[in-house]
């Protein structure tokens, strides 16, 4: 009991502490309170892994938090199979970017916001995976929205770091709006908003439907649907992954942290979570599953062109998390899981490596500035090799393990499944493309930035590259959990110890159908590495030549479709001008108020009117009365 | 026993407050030949009225209305509860008064005297049982207040109010007698009573020519109590007499014309209800809209003041329509409390005029809160009890009418009201506002005395008391009425 | 013998002239004149009246109204004076210092 | 009578909860000195605080039944009683207004200059009013109340205010008034319909005839929806806020506009139960219209008060939506949010106050950067931010998940309509703490420009701190306010879902009866 409570509280009393005291006091020893706290809670989280290993899955109410008439929610932990490996993944993570942070961020004047924040988001993510209810779900989630706002917005005085904040919080915000309908929707359905409830007796309103504006719709897809808006926001799916890019104006261990590693997954972990549901509507499957292919490709393409190293990286996070959420909606909610576990590794590698990268280059983050650095920081430059490899799909590492799955798994999902595997299987041959890319870009040839710059080119510091080998470590052997059937009987360790939560895959395939989609694999990651070397090593002069030859096409993935611009056309400066022009403009100033003032203004005119009546002269008054006089006499007769 | 019925002295018991009222008046005309100090004449007139009042509770015990003089007069307790009012409202005036006629050059010995002559013709009104009665009183009352408008004779503001006052006094009392001539024509009596009586057993109702009467007499009643349109004078008159005149102008009369309209109207006619609350009803509505509504354009706050008391008979008004016993309880419980509102807002005005110094103009009181906070305070008291906002007086007496006026059926007449009060809301508000939100254009002195700020004390006190705890008065009314 | 109606109907006429009077004329003496005009149409309706009914009250209001008229008289004719002291005129249309 | 608990207590403790400001500015008009009346003031209301405490922790939360209930005679004549006592609706407003009675005498320890003593008193007079408004359980007694207070609000907007205070104040004045009259008569007519008694529980026990009901419910409407206040009738709100001194800002938007829809509660559901029901839709039209529109009116603002307060048209549409909702989570999610609006909107107006007294301007464009100015002061007020936008852990998501729950029980269209209310209150909130805090600040306010502008003081910090922890409390713990409402609550339901006319929901059959 209190061990579970501790795994939370641990980063939660750090942030206090920080936030209170961080100012005055503690300054620049922040870490010395983070660093412990969030590693206390990976050692707990390890010891709460063992327990479910043990076989004791556990679901405790602390204390009641809501009650209103029928409505009830209590604040409580489920700590399953799902739950532990989530706690590994934040926990040992978080521990070592908390790690890498304190170098990272040395002498930064918010050093103590910095790992405060930090701090709480941990605690958010923690309570967002450890919750036993919808409602404390939603908690985290939006706790975690606020981390992540804070973060982004962490060097303020940058108007473009400020405006990505609030965008990543309003943008997350419309999901949001769709999964707090769910919830309710789900208490109205079930009476309950208690995970074991819920899916308990999930099947209990099969066929029951929803009247929407006239029309009825079948309920479950209707709340997995709802459930989804959520996840597609929080991922960064389409069509509201708008925010993730921006999102990188934060510091690079947030990037690692939040946008690559945990929160950005809770999507994932969300649906996954919902499996019960999601399994009893298909056309909510499939949903999910599209959505989740053509982000893969749609973000690999924009990949493609980019300039930012890490906005590169953001854009494979946005295509990576297309992956699993594809696993998902084929059924294989293992393969995504160990997507996003293998993923959280090799992801945190390379963007701390491009934090490496940039601190060494002194906050300079466009590739077509750097180069030939693989002689000034080999470790990075071997870390970054490793972590490529990795996402590419190499075999031996732990992205192809996991890809694989996925891919393997999307093929037998019957007509669809094949078409969703041809987009995953293209998006692994851009993302191998520009995986590469950025290496040598990065990496070979020679410097293309300024002298000084040169000058100062250096390896990152231990507290940095330590870190970084840890992750390698995980890039390489994180993989091994979930070895294919094919390569090794009861290979995957991981999927039948999620089973109990995620269920069994539902097709078996034959050896050579999963032969084949490894093979493609294989192939199209070493494709996407001869094209990249023919293009950037070969002859540097390619690339632009190619710029020319697809111009139109350039452009549009250049500036990524232009979704940005889209929306600010269409939404944003609509609603802005509307309620300035419109709402107050007319409505509230010309109409409303028109009529509240226009009122006592005609009472006055009347009055300085009727004044004149009262001429002064007698015989008027007297003639006022006569004439009273006889009106009522007339009136009289008029009633008679 | 024969001979003192016949000479009526047993009735000289009942008259006792109005001979003592009389007495004194003219004690303080002989007075005035012997004292030149002005104190001393508002202290006689002062303690006679006292005495007055002390009668008028000493018969107030008698149980059933007392007859006088071949049932001319009775001394019931409507009559008397409006005694009280006229008591309260030339004691209020003369405190009021003392140093303000001063500062006037005005302050003649005769002015006690002729507040106490009418004061004493709104009492014979208010006793009348007979219209020939009614007549003398209310010329009585008419005659000493023209004068006393006319007071400051060297100018020439008040000399037009007393010439306005005058002839369209004189105007209105044709059109009563005309009236009185008629009734009496028809049912061959003067006494109220007997008219109910002969309009019963004649059974003549419904004819017009009785109709024509009543309408006579309303209209010479309205134009005593300011209904539109024979309230043209009032605005006028008000603004040029000397304020405390104005003061008790505005309650004395009012309240005398309300006596005998509620008298007439009730136990003459009676069984003509249906009748004279089709006349009534209009004359409400237009009366206390032109009083809400014109109000608002004004910059003399007395003349200001005078629309307002033209609203507020609109507002009474309501009571009587509602033509229950009730109804005329409620009238005269307004009555009561605006007697106490209105002097005490005239009595602000008045500490303003000083030498050289009108203190009419609204702009006067820009700022007073500045330099005068209580007077400015009270001022404030005054202004929302006139609005009606509680836990002033006002709102209870504007509560019981519209009570009354809803009771009877008359919730529209009530709506109506209640929105006109909103619109009179503004032009009170405007005084406060001037005071307390804008800055002084130059420091204002004020010219107090010990009888005025005793006067401000009653008023105030009486306000805030009687909004908080209304039984007081409320209990008292309901006694002095029969329901 | 005269019938009540003829009475009834000279003091309504004799009213309506001293009404007519009091709103028409512009000599504030004359307008006064009007008024008394008024009181004594009422006198002889009363009187009338008062006959026919054989009751004594109407006649008694009458020399009423006759004294009151009389009083009137004096103090109207008081405030005139007083007035035409500060404002020498009698013309009731240049009588309008206060207005509005 | 069998639904009151006379007062458990050996003294009289509404009374004194009620009538303690009142001594105390009778106490203030002999003072002079302006430190001793600040003082005396700030005793007065601590301590009206301190008495009505004891309400919270003696109150019996398993009843629905009026609980310290005084009654006295007081017009027998009209048969009208000194009647008060409070159940689990209007305990949380005592504690509510006694509290941000203290805050803002606090805040105002420096603002206010002139006529000092005035301002105390009319603080202390508008204290007692908003108290007695809501122990009151006789209609002529809470009239009494309602219209009392409009004087001191109507001074303190008109005399210590900004610029356009004296425009503000008359309109707030006349606008409520217009539609209190109309409830006074609608009051009266009450009183003669149930035989000459404007006790409030016997009257919420009687059922009246469908007709009267609609137009009864139609005249308190009206005084109710411009205390609230709903669209169409909020334009005085803006202007009352804006014009307002601090701590008018606090109390009108803490309190002020709390009464409005405890009106609601307290009067036209038991009473008219059926026309309620009936006008369940229009006022969840407009209920819906206000969120929205208030919502965007905020984007437009360039005024740091005025955005406030049009937030408040926003979130006080949530309030109706919820308790029209007619269920238990509606209802109560709707009481919960009138005091967390009470609480966040008065924090955020308190802070407003404080760093107007620096700068002077409430231009938001003015501002920039000043959480590297004034970081605490940025600290705080971030807090109030994400509790206004109703972040999960603050008190504002509590009352919004239940009002939006309710409304999507009772109406879902309604409930999804408003809640696109919650992800505009996020655009124009975030939007405004931007403009304020972050970016670079003008080097004028740093501690070496021009107007260097000082974080908060202690006084200040005292002043936010209850506020502050209020937030997270109910955040985390709604229960400890929630638990009050329970019984009261459900007994209100009873009396609105069960009625003569139960069953006829159409609004066209129920309208067909009335015309």
């Amino acid at each position: 009991m209190l061990k579970y409570t501790l795994i939370p509280l641990l980063p939660l009393l750090s942030f206090i502490i920080n936030i209170l005291f961080g100012r005055n006091f503690i300054k620049d020893k922040a870490h010395w309170i983070a660093v412990p706290a969030v590693a206390g809670s990976f050692i707990l989280a390890v010891s709460a892994f063992m327990d479910v290993t043990a076989g004791n899955v556990v679901n405790i109410n602390i204390y009641d938090w809501i009650v209103s008439g029928d409505f009830h929610v209590s604040i409580g932990f489920l700590i399953d199979q799902l739950t532990s490996i989530m706690l590994i993944v934040v926990t040992s993570i978080s521990t070592l970017i908390f790690i890498y942070s304190i170098g990272y961020m040395h002498g930064d004047g918010g050093y103590y916001r910095f790992f405060a924040y930090l701090s709480l988001f941990v605690f958010s993510m923690l309570m967002l995976v450890m919750a036993n209810n919808f409602l404390l779900l939603y908690f985290g989630w939006e706790a975690v929205g606020l981390c992540s706002y804070f973060l982004i917005g962490f060097w303020f005085h940058k108007k473009s770091a400020a405006d990505a904040g609030k965008k990543a919080f309003i943008v997350n915000r419309f999901g949001d709006f769709g999964f707090g309908l769910g919830v309710i929707l789900i208490f109205l359905t079930y009476g309950s908003i208690d995970y074991v409830q819920v899916f308990s007796n999930a099947g209990s309103v099969v066929g029951q439907t929803i009247n929407i504006l006239g029309t009825d719709y079948d309920l479950i897809t209707v709340i997995c649907l709802l459930l989804f808006c959520g996840a597609v926001g929080k991922s960064a799916q389409l069509p509201l992954h708008v925010w993730l890019p921006d999102a990188m104006e934060g510091p690079t261990p947030v990037s690692a942290l939040i946008h690559a590693a945990t929160m950005v997954t809770a999507g994932v972990f969300m649906v996954a979570r919902c499996n019960p549901l999601f399994n009893l509507s298909h056309t909510a499957m499939n949903t999910v599953a599209i959505v989740g292919g053509l982000t893969a490709i749609f973000a690999a393409t924009i990949g493609l062109v980019q300039n930012d190293i890490k906005r590169v990286i953001a854009y494979s996070t946005v295509s990576q998390l297309g992956y699993m959420f594809l696993a998902l909606g084929v059924g294989a909610y293992s393969a995504g899981i160990f997507h996003l576990y293998t993923h959280a590794y090799f992801k945190a590698l390379l963007f701390l490596g491009s934090g490496s990268v940039i601190h060494a280059l002194h906050d300079e983050q466009n590739m077509q500035k750097m180069g030939g650095l693989k002689k000034y920081m080999p470790i990075t430059y071997a870390v970054f090799i490793i972590a490529t490899l990795s996402i590419t799909g190499i075999p031996g590492l732990a992205g192809f393990f996991s890809k694989d799955e996925i891919l393997y798994r999307a093929y037998l999902g019957g007509d669809t499944g094949k078409f969703l595997w041809l987009l995953g299987t293209v998006a692994a041959l851009l993302t191998s493309f520009y995986s590469w890319r950025l290496i040598f870009l990065t990496f070979h040839g020679k410097f293309r930035g300024t002298h000084e710059q040169e000058h100062h080119l250096h390896e990152s510091p231990k507290v940095i590259t330590v870190p970084l080998m840890f992750l390698a470590v995980g890039a390489i052997f994180a993989g091994y959990v979930g070895i294919p059937p094919l390569l090794m009987e009861h290979g995957d360790r991981i999927g039948e110890f999620l089973a109990p939560v995620l269920g069994h895959p539902h097709s078996e395939g034959s050896h050579a159908e999963e032969m084949m989609v490894m093979a493609g694999s294989v192939l199209v990651a070493l494709g996407g590495w001869f094209i990249a070397y023919r293009m950037y090593i070969k002859s540097p002069e390619l690339p632009k030549k190619v710029g020319e030859m697809f111009k139109p096409v350039y452009n549009l993935l250049f500036n990524k479709y232009y979704v940005d611009e889209l929306y600010s056309k269409t939404l944003v400066q609509p609603v802005i001008k509307a309620s300035d022009k419109v709402v107050l403009g007319f409505i509230d100033i010309k109409i409303i108020e028109g009529i509240v003032n226009g009122v006592p203004a005609l009472i006055g005119a009347f009055s300085r009117k009727f004044r004149q009546v009262q001429t002064g002269h007698l015989s008027n008054y007297g003639l006022a009365m006569a004439l009273g006089a006889l009106a009522i006499i007339g009136y009289m007769i008029f009633m008679k | 026993m024969e001979t003192t019925d016949l000479v009526g002295l047993s009735g000289l018991r009942l008259i006792i407050p109005e001979l003592t009222v009389i007495c004194i008046a003219l004690i303080l005309l002989l007075l005035e030949l012997i004292v030149k100090k002005k104190e001393v004449m508002a202290a006689v007139g002062i303690a006679g009225t006292l005495v007055a009042l002390y009668g008028t509770f000493k018969l107030f015990g008698i149980n059933g209305p007392g007859q006088a003089f071949a049932n001319m007069f009775v001394l019931d307790g409507y009559a008397n509860f409006f005694k009280l009012i006229f008591y309260v409202n030339v004691i209020l005036t003369m405190c009021i008064s003392l140093k303000y006629m001063a500062v006037e050059k005005a302050s003649y010995g005769e002015y006690y005297a002729l507040l106490l002559f009418s004061t004493s013709g709104m009492m014979i009104m208010a006793s009348a049982a007979d219209l020939i009665v009614l007549y003398l009183g209310l010329e009585l009352m008419a005659l000493s207040t023209y004068i006393l408008a006319g007071l400051m004779r060297k100018q020439l503001r008040s000399n037009e109010a007393a010439l306005k006052y005058f002839f369209l006094g004189a105007f209105s009392s044709a059109f009563l007698l005309y009236g009185i001539s008629l009734t009496y024509g028809l049912t061959g009596t003067t006494n109220l009573k007997e008219i109910a009586a002969s309009l019963q057993a004649l059974n003549i109702a419904d004819s017009p020519i009785v109709f024509l009467g009543l309408i006579f007499l309303i209209v010479s009643f309205g134009f005593k109590i300011a209904l539109v349109p024979f309230h043209m004078w009032a605005p006028d008159v008000y603004e040029g007499a000397p304020t405390s005149i104005t003061a008790f102008m505005s309650v004395g009369p009012k309240a005398a014309g309300f006596a005998v309209l509620g008298r007439v109207l009730f136990e003459a006619f009676g069984s003509m209800h249906v009748q004279w609350n089709a006349v009534l009803i209009p004359l409400a509505v237009i009366t206390m809209a032109a009083g809400s509504v014109i109000a608002l354009a004004q910059s003399n706050i007395k003349r200001m003041l005078a629309y307002s008391s033209i609203a507020h008979a609109g507002y009474m008004l309501l009571g009587i329509i509602a033509g229950t016993p009730g109804g005329l309880t409620s009238t005269v419980n307004y009555l009561m409390i605006y007697t106490f509102m209105n002097i005490g807002a005239f009595a602000v005005i008045i500490m303003l005029r000083r030498e050289g110094f009108q203190g009419e103009s609204i702009d006067d009181y820009m700022g007073l809160a500045k330099g005068h906070p209580l007077a400015a305070a009270l001022m404030l008291i005054f202004m929302f009890s006139l609005t009606g906002i509680p836990p002033t007086a006002g709102f209870i007496g504007k509560f019981y009418v519209f009570m009354e006026a809803i009771n009877s059926g008359h919730t529209n007449l009530a709506i109506i009201a209640v929105i006109f009060s909103v619109i009179s809301a503004f032009f009170y508000l405007r005084i406060v506002m001037y005071m307390y939100m804008k800055d002084p254009k130059e420091d204002v002195v004020l010219t107090t005395s010990y009888s005025m700020n005793f006067a401000l004390a009653i008023t105030a006190v009486m306000v805030l008391v009687i909004g908080v705890f209304p039984s007081l008065l409320l209990d008292l009314v309901r006694v002095s009425i029969p329901g | 013998m005269v019938p009540l109606s003829w009475y009834i109907v000279l003091s309504a006429i004799v009213f309506s002239i001293g009404v007519f009077g009091f709103l028409a004329r512009r000599n504030l003496i004359i307008v006064f004149m009007s008024l008394e005009l008024m009181l004594n149409s009422v006198n002889i309706s009363l009187a009338a009246f008062s006959h026919y009914l054989q009751s004594m009250r109407g006649q008694i209001l009458v020399f009423f109204i006759i004294t009151v008229a009389a009083a009137e008289a004096a103090i109207g004719l008081a405030i005139l004076i007083a007035f035409y002291r500060n404002n020498p005129t009698i013309k009731v249309d240049e009588i309008n210092l206060l207005k509005g | 009578m069998e639904n009151i608990i006379l007062n458990q207590l050996s003294y009289p403790i509404l009374t004194y909860t009620v009538f303690l400001p009142v001594a105390g500015a009778l106490l203030l008009l002999f003072m002079r000195n302006a430190g001793l009346i600040r003082v005396t003031t700030l005793l007065t209301t601590v301590a009206t605080f301190v008495i009505s405490l004891p309400l919270l922790t003696n109150f019996d939360k398993t009843t629905y039944k009026m609980q310290f209930v005084e009654r006295h005679e007081w017009i027998p004549s009209w048969g009208i009683n000194y009647f008060i006592g409070i159940d689990g609706i209007s305990v949380l407003f005592i504690f509510l207004t006694t509290m941000l009675s203290v805050l803002s005498v606090l805040v105002s320890w420096k603002a206010i200059e002139n006529k000092a003593k005035e301002f105390h008193t009319a603080v202390l007079a508008l204290e007692a009013g908003m108290l007695g408004v809501f122990v009151a359980l006789d209609f002529f007694l809470f009239y009494i109340f309602w219209e009392a207070m409009l004087i001191p609000m109507f001074l303190l907007i008109g005399v210590w205010g900004g610029p356009q205070r004296v425009y503000a104040a008359i309109k707030f004045f006349l606008y409520t008034l217009v539609g209190s009259v109309l409830m006074l008569v609608g009051i009266v007519v009450l009183y003669f319909t149930a035989g000459g008694t404007l006790d409030i529980l016997t009257l919420s026990s009687l059922q009246y005839p469908l007709q009267l009901q609609f137009w009864l419910f139609l005249a308190f409407f009206a005084a109710f929806a411009v205390k609230v206040p709903m669209f169409p009738f909020h334009t005085w709100l803006p202007d009352a806020h804006t014009e307002a001194p601090t701590a008018g800002s606090v109390i009108l938007a803490g309190v002020l506009l709390k009464m409005g829809a405890y009106g609601f509660l307290r009067f036209s559901m038991p009473m008219f139960p059926d026309a309620t029901r009936m006008f369940v839709k229009p006022i969840f039209i407009l209920s819906v219209i206000g969120i929205i529109y208030g919502a965007l009116v905020c984007l437009a603002q360039k005024d740091l008060k005025r955005l406030i307060a049009y937030s408040s048209v926003s979130h006080m549409g949530f309030v109706t939506l919820g308790i029209f909702a007619l269920n238990a989570q509606g209802v109560e999610g709707g009481i919960l949010q009138m005091v967390n609006h009470g609480i966040v909107t008065g924090a955020l107006f308190l802070m407003i106050g404080m760093i107007y007294e620096r700068t002077h301007t409430r231009v938001i464009a003015d501002y920039g950067g000043f959480a590297t100015v004034v970081p605490w002061y940025a600290g705080l007020f971030i807090i109030l931010t994400f509790a206004s936008i109703g972040l999960p852990g603050t008190n504002g998501f509590i009352g919004e998940f239940l009002i939006l729950f309710g409304a999507f029980k009772a109406q879902k269209l309604y409930g999804v309509l408003a809640a696109t209310g919650v992800i505009l209150g996020a655009g124009y909130m975030l939007w405004l703490y931007q403009k304020v805090f972050w970016q670079t600040p003008d080097p004028d306010y740093g501690p070496s420009g021009r107007h260097p502008v000082r974080d908060l003081d202690l006084r200040e910090v005292v002043t936010l701190a209850p506020l502050i922890i209020l937030i997270f409390w109910i955040g985390f713990y709604p229960n400890v306010l929630l638990s009050y409402m329970h019984a009261s609550v459900e007994h209100l339901l009873q009396d609105v879902n069960m009625s003569a006319y139960a069953g006829k929901e159409t609004l066209i059959a129920q309208l067909k009866e009335i015309f």
